[in-house]
């Protein structure tokens, strides 16, 4: 009897070490997502097709760069409203810095990254000093920073891509990965791993799941957030530098929008905006479930508007599904 | 000896502070002094106004309703291909925009308390789905407003503007019944936590499903007045509405995380928002650099006013 | 047939069986204690009689009638009131706001009548001696403030049940003096008062029946008059507490930790292998006190004799200074988060080699602290919410250690900790002390800061007022020194 | 054949618009962020500049959104201009905004692709978008022998160019009956959007012969996505506008060609109106018509140094912009 009181009565049968509660959470989003590709292999065979769902990877992959940025922001308690106006920058930036010479396109590169950093180093320090509502703040930062590409830019798209810039982002490797996904799945991937088993990530749970509470576990709040967005532009400019590779648009407005989609694909794949909770795996899968279910209504050859009903009630019901798989009461 | 207090409360009035600010300083530019323009800069926000007062609600409770754009839209666009610029029409427009304000609030409301998804989560889909309804509806301006509707949004009573007046008379409204009725107090219960509201006996969903559908009620009424404005049912014009209304709220104090902020707030900033663009097209700024200054203000007002700490939604 | 009647009542949660087929009958016009280990299901059962939870099984009769409460409105307008043990106040709102939520008196107009709230408030705040101000903000409270504030919105409700959940776990000596009072004052032959808590003391001192709990089963219930404190820690723990072993001298070198304090002493030593206590009333300052010695507050401060300036926590931790928070909500959980990443919190840079996490002998630390606390969990993966009030403290009382303090800071280390387990975590403080740490100890249980220090310095409205070495002090000087000249009588 | 041709046509007496030198000229754009609105309004400095009697350009981006549209109007009768050129984010939604205008006797030109009857357009400098679409799918079906399966990209939903370019081609089609419209979808003047919807086309449809898509910025994403699926060589691009980076597809391609969308409509709105301001009779609306460009004479008017986002224009070379 007393040596079962020296030992914890806890079945350390338990799982992997949880960082936010059990598995179920975490892959409930994979379920769904599962789901709605079996839903959408019914409709078309497209669904099936390798080469069309490394297609759609890539298609993902500009939104979800800034998407991997923005939910470590909010695993950290923030958020990042000014990604989508980053990319476009960036898109720009990169643009016009290579000038159509295949030589100018590493420090074309270097440079973009270096500005999305400055610009997420400028919210995160804003943001640390003045603990001013995040929300606001960075829709702020996107609106100026609009306002800074269109002044760059002059209001059309300058810039010309250097040869063999998106030829290689976009071959596909054994003739069916294209670079830019595996790109992003790579992304993702240190994104996780990063998460998992560094004390940068954990402390981005800690400070995300009570501010108060990490700064007397001795973490420092302010330089963690000031990292975090940081990280965020830089992986911003990183998607802005992918949708440049993909699609060779960099006008000002590339990005618009995109801040919403990578938003979206965060709260579907289980981080919230208290903080502590979620990460980049399942906005991966929630990512995914976005752009199956718009490609799914595209493919269905189903007009505009009827596509916007239905992929509002897709990510409603995709959401709800995923509440209700990972709820507890 | 009382229990005594932890930390100084932060100030939220910094919004009062910038408006003052921004009001001084445009009162050097001559146009800017002359009545007539000061009237179109608070007509001009009228709509922006409701909509914001109604966000305030939702905000203050501790949601979010991002659906509140495309709703105007769909009303602009109903009202105007209803009442076709027939006067007579007005009730049944008005009833319609109303009504329709209501029911879709409703049914967020509903389905916020059924799902338990995250409001900015639903109200994204609500938002989409509303979009699509819309264009299903039209993809081109319908209709025309009646000269009533036109005379809510641009006219004038007694030498005044109407609309600014009815303005005030909403957020009069809103103002009493947040601070001064048992409904508005609960509002704010379940802003500061909704679990604890509970435990207190008030019916949490209740009061989620009232709060959306006062902001669908203000989107129609935002609607008619937008109506008013454009004359035609232009199915793009609530586009964006759902944004600035939240970032006027959050500029006025009140704080995303819920439980603590004002009406009067929310109108300032979206006073300081009109009077930005009104200043800045005065001063005949490049649009571009007009752009990056606007973003400039919403940061520096935030920063003066930080209703924040660190967190999204705070 | 009781007053209440409970017949077979479980609740499970995914994973564990909170409660397990529960009875449970009390009548009218008692005090009915209900004790038990951390995790024992108290709360539990007191959420669900409070329409918190609703249970899985079972029955609950009140006056003979099935009542099933499906919120806890349902309760509050059946006339159960509770004192959550987790405070449940609205941050955002005044204390009056707070108490009369959800009943606010109204106008004719059928507005709220503000003058009304707040007079009935201060009425109610002054007949139960509450210090509480209404028109503060809950939100800037202290702890205790806030516990006052749900004990008065819990009095203000004409109850047919009152249930306190360990109302004094925050509450320093005079307060729980006059909730006692209050206590004494309520009963009646309408009222039914169920009283949780983990200091048999007051058990003893209030109660008129007993009922233990242990692993969601009902053990006994027994009148407070044919039981010894002795058996009851058997019934509720399952073995005796043990006898004490006397508290080793500290060793006599130099202060290890020094401090300047306002009032006499005007400064505060302690040496390595040293309990220094604090007793005070409830805002008497420790907790600020104790703060700033952990980096929260500038403070003028000396370690092994050399002056340091702390800029925050981490600079605390970097010297050995640790700090156990009493606020164990707002700042000591990571609440989504599992136990054993709330266990290792602070601890990460030891557990980590070139900023990666060794996780396993993350997995090895954590579950060797938590199991000497004695932690009933459902895995080390189970989010730290899940568990018990005194399982909580335990984790973030294993986070403190396993940081290896040189000087440990705890405020109100044992707040609703069992008996077996305060038992464990005195033991724990000893073996600290004899390793050679100094501990700072801030409680508000007079007993315990009587027991364990070698000196007790007593705070009162901010300043120190004075100093005892162990044996001299009593229960009685120490509290005069605290609640300093009293106009009037003692 | 075009948009109502006796309203265009109409002459409008412009006598109580008639003031004295020096003007001032409002510029209200709905939108800017776009280039070949850029270039538009680069043609009107450079006409103003070309004129000692305006003294000032005032220029407001409503950035898409009618409502302040309708504000930056009222702001600029604040500011007291004496002519307001405009093009509208929704034509209809300014028109009460526009009647003010002329209420107070400032005369209002609608500028570019768009033509407008109504009291608050004085007149209307102008590319007729249903001529365009016309010349845009004839050329296309003569490409593709008069038979096959097309797709057609148009701008943004409800726009006057996606309404137009989309009713010409529904009219065209009808003189040839071996010509099948599988799906009309909207890009949003976006070469990235235009490629995803393209990509699942490709998906729904084996085969598709012909892509109906005036727009070059667009163009170039849909040919992007038929390249990426082995499907160019199957399908015939119809001619695109003279979007640079358009001309340099059809300059790589040798197919395709441009029916043009002249930026110096900016040119000709400022003239009308000044002939306005001199009290000169006008016609209500004033045509800038589009020609055809042939894929093998594109290289007169590509620019290859040049970035993709940039058009195809007359400006003195001090006036394109930076
Ligand atoms: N929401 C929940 N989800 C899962 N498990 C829970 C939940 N709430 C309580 N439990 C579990 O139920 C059991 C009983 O908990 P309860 O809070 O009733 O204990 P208690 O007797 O009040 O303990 P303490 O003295 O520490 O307050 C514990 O094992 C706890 O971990
Ligand atoms: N003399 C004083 N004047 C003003 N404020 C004081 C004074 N003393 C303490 N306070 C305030 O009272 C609050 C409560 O003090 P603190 O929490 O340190 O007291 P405590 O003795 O630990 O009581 P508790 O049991 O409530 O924790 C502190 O925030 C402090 O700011
Ligand atoms: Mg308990
Ligand atoms: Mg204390």
């Amino acid at each position: 009897m007393s040596t079962e009181a020296e030992r914890p009565r806890v079945r350390m049968a338990a799982i992997v070490s949880g960082l936010s509660a059990g598995w179920l959470e975490r892959a409930a989003i994979w379920v769904v997502l599962l789901a709605l590709l079996g839903v959408a292999a019914l409709f078309s065979d497209a669904f099936v097709q390798p080469i069309y769902l490394f297609n759609m990877v890539r298609q993902a992959a500009p939104v979800g760069m800034a998407a991997i940025g923005v939910t470590l922001v909010m695993v950290m308690g923030g958020v990042d409203l000014s990604v989508g106006a980053v990319i476009s920058l960036a898109a720009v930036v990169a643009a016009v810095l290579m000038d159509g010479q295949a030589g100018n396109i590493g420090y074309a590169l270097a440079a973009t990254l270096t500005i999305g950093a400055a610009i997420g180093f400028a919210n995160g320090v804003l943001i640390a000093w003045n603990r001013a509502s995040p929300f606001i703040l960075t829709l702020g930062t996107a609106v100026a920073v609009y306002g800074l590409t269109q002044i760059y830019s002059g209001g059309t798209a300058r810039g010309i891509v250097a040869p063999g810039f998106r030829e290689f982002f976009n071959q596909r490797i054994g003739g069916l990965v294209p670079v830019l996904a595996l790109l992003f799945l790579a992304a993702a991937s240190l994104a996780v791993l990063v998460q998992r088993t560094t004390r940068f990530g954990r402390s981005l749970y800690l400070v995300g799941s009570n501010p108060g509470a990490a700064r007397l576990a001795g973490l420092h709040g302010a330089r963690l957030t000031v990292a975090t967005y940081t990280l965020s532009g830089l992986l911003a400019a990183l998607g802005g530098i992918t949708l440049l590779a993909r699609s060779g648009v960099s006008s000002t407005f590339a990005g618009r929008g995109f801040e919403f989609d990578a938003l979206a694909a965060v709260v579907l794949g289980g981080t919230t905006f208290e903080g502590g909770r979620g990460g980049v795996g399942g906005t991966v899968a929630g990512l995914l479930v976005l752009f199956v279910a718009f490609n799914l209504v595209n493919i269905l050859g189903l007009n505009y508007n009827t596509q916007r009903v239905v992929a509002g009630v897709i990510i409603i019901v995709a959401s709800a599904a995923y509440t209700l798989l990972t709820s507890r009461r | 000896m009382p229990v005594v207090s932890r930390s100084m409360r932060l100030t939220d009035r910094g919004i009062y502070w910038v408006l003052a600010a921004a009001l001084a300083a445009a009162g050097l530019i001559p146009e800017f002094r002359s009545l007539g323009n000061l009237a179109n800069v608070a007509t001009q926000s009228a709509a922006l106004a409701v909509l914001a007062v109604g966000q305030t609600f939702v905000i203050l409770c501790g949601l979010i309703d991002l659906s509140v754009g495309q709703l105007t839209g769909l009303i602009v666009v109903l009202v105007c291909d209803v009442a076709a610029g027939r006067d007579a029409m007005m009730a049944p427009a008005l009833l319609l925009a109303i009504g329709l304000g209501a029911g879709s609030g409703a049914v967020t409301g509903l389905l916020n308390n059924r799902l338990r998804i995250h409001p900015l989560i639903l109200t994204f889909g609500t938002m989409s789905v509303l979009q699509g309804i819309v264009f299903t509806y039209t993809d081109r301006s319908v209709g025309r407003a009646p000269a009533a509707i036109a005379w809510l949004a641009d006219g004038r009573l007694l030498g005044l503007p109407v609309a600014p007046l009815l303005v005030l008379v909403l957020a009069a409204g809103a103002h009493v019944t947040l601070t001064r009725t048992r409904f508005g107090m609960h509002v704010r219960a379940v802003g500061g936590g909704r679990d604890n509201a509970r435990r207190a006996g008030i019916d949490t969903d209740r009061v989620a499903a009232t709060v959306f559908v006062i902001s669908g009620v203000s989107a129609a009424i935002g609607g008619l007045l937008v109506a008013g404005r454009l004359g035609v049912g232009y199915p793009h014009a609530g586009a964006g509405f759902e944004l600035d209304a939240i970032v006027a709220v959050v500029l006025g104090g009140t704080s995303l995380a819920g439980g603590r902020g004002s009406v009067a707030g929310t109108v300032a900033a979206v006073l300081l928002l009109g009077l930005t663009n009104n200043v800045l097209n005065l001063l005949q700024i490049s649009s571009f650099i007009q752009m990056l200054v606007k973003g400039l203000i919403v940061i520096g007002a935030i920063l003066v006013n930080q209703p924040g700490g660190r967190r999204a939604f705070a | 047939m009781a007053f209440l009647e409970i017949r077979g009542l479980s609740k499970t949660f995914p994973g564990v069986t909170a409660l397990d087929g529960v009875d449970l009958s009390a009548e009218a016009g008692e005090v009915h204690a209900l004790v038990g280990a951390n995790g024992a299901g108290k709360s539990t059962l007191m959420l669900a009689l409070a329409g918190v939870l609703s249970p899985t099984a079972g029955e609950i009769r009140l006056a003979g009638v099935p009542v099933a409460f499906g919120t806890p409105r349902a309760a509050i307008e059946a006339g159960v009131s509770i004192v959550y043990q987790e405070t449940s106040a609205i941050s955002e709102m005044t204390v009056a706001e707070n108490i009369f939520l959800g009943r606010e008196p109204t106008t004719r107009m059928g507005l709220v009548d503000r003058r009304r709230l707040y007079e009935e408030t201060r009425r109610l705040l002054d007949r139960h001696r509450l210090p509480l101000d209404p028109a503060a903000q809950v939100g800037q409270l202290t702890v205790a403030g806030q516990q006052l504030v749900e004990i008065a919105r819990a009095l203000s409700i004409a109850a047919r049940v009152l249930i306190l959940d360990e109302p004094t776990a925050v509450l320093s000596l005079a307060e729980q003096r006059n909730l006692f009072d209050i206590i004494a004052g309520l009963k009646g032959p309408r009222l039914l008062i169920l009283y949780v808590s983990h200091r048999l003391e007051e058990i003893f001192a209030i109660a008129d029946r007993i009922t233990v709990l242990r692993d969601g089963r009902k053990v006994t219930t027994v009148a407070t008059a044919d039981l010894r404190q002795a058996d009851l820690v058997r019934l509720m723990v399952g073995h005796e507490v043990r006898e004490r072993i006397p508290l080793p001298a500290p060793a006599a070198a130099p202060p290890l930790l020094e401090a300047r304090l306002n009032g006499s002493p005007p400064r505060l030593e302690v040496r390595s292998g040293e309990i220094l206590g604090f007793a005070g009333l409830v805002g008497a300052g420790r907790s600020r006190l104790g703060r700033s010695l952990a980096g929260l507050d500038p403070i003028d401060l000396r370690i092994d004799g050399r002056p340091v300036r702390l800029r925050s926590p981490a600079d605390g931790l970097a010297h050995g200074i640790v700090y156990l928070t009493e606020d164990r909500k707002r700042e000591g959980l990571f609440d989504n988060l599992s136990v054993l990443v709330n266990a290792t919190a602070a601890a990460l840079p030891s557990l980590s080699r070139f900023g990666v996490v060794r996780l396993a002998a993350e997995r090895r630390a954590g579950a060797a602290i938590l199991g000497r606390l004695r932690l009933v969990a459902r895995s080390l993966a189970a989010p730290v919410r899940e568990l018990s009030g005194g399982n909580q403290q335990k984790v973030i009382l294993g986070r403190a250690l396993l940081c290896r303090p040189r000087i440990l800071v705890c405020d109100e280390p044992t707040r609703g900790v069992d008996v077996g387990a305060k038992d464990e975590i005195y033991d724990l403080l000893l073996e600290l002390v004899r390793q050679g740490v100094a501990i700072v100890l801030i409680s508000s249980e007079l007993k315990e800061v009587l027991a364990l220090s070698h000196r007790v310095l007593v705070m009162r409205d901010g300043a120190a007022v004075r100093e005892f070495t162990a044996g001299e002090a009593s229960e009685h000087d120490v509290l005069q020194a605290a609640m300093g000249p009293l106009p009037g009588a003692a | 054949q075009g948009v109502e041709t006796a309203r265009v046509q109409e002459t409008v007496t412009t006598a109580r618009f008639k003031k004295a030198a020096p003007y001032r000229v409002g510029v209200a754009a709905g939108y800017l962020s776009n280039s070949w609105v850029v270039f538009c309004l680069q043609h009107i400095r450079y006409e103003a500049s070309r004129h000692k009697e305006i003294s000032e350009i005032l220029v407001t981006d409503a950035g898409f959104n009618p409502g302040k549209q309708v504000a930056d109007i009222e702001d600029l009768i604040s500011k007291n201009v004496n002519l307001i050129l405009y093009w509208p984010v929704d034509e209809k939604a300014i028109q009460p905004a526009l009647e003010k205008a002329v209420a107070k006797g400032i005369p209002t030109v609608n500028t570019g692709g768009g033509f407008t009857y109504g009291p608050g357009t004085v007149a209307n400098a102008f590319i007729d978008q249903v001529v365009l679409g016309d010349m845009v799918a004839r050329q296309l079906f003569k490409d593709m022998r008069g038979k096959g399966r097309i797709i057609a990209m148009l701008p943004i939903a409800g726009t006057t160019a996606a309404v137009d370019q989309l009713a010409a081609l529904r009219t065209a089609i009808k003189e040839f009956p071996q010509i099948e419209l599988l799906s009309a979808e909207y890009g949003d003047w976006n070469r990235a959007k235009a490629k995803q919807i393209t990509e699942n086309l490709l998906q729904r449809h084996p085969r598709i012969d012909g892509v109906f898509s005036p727009a070059g910025q667009m163009s170039i994403g849909v040919a992007e996505a038929f390249e990426e699926a082995g499907r160019l060589k199957e399908v015939v691009m119809s001619p695109g506008d003279e979007y640079n980076g358009w001309l340099k597809w059809v300059t790589k391609h040798g197919r395709g060609g441009a029916v043009t969308f002249p930026t110096r409509v900016g040119q000709e709105a400022v003239r009308l109106g000044l002939r306005i301001l001199n009290g000169e009779p006008v016609k209500r609306g004033l045509t800038v018509p589009s020609e055809y460009i042939s894929p093998a004479s594109i290289s007169r008017y590509v620019e290859p140094k040049r970035p993709d986002d940039w058009w195809a224009s007359t400006l003195p070379e001090e006036w394109k912009p930076k």
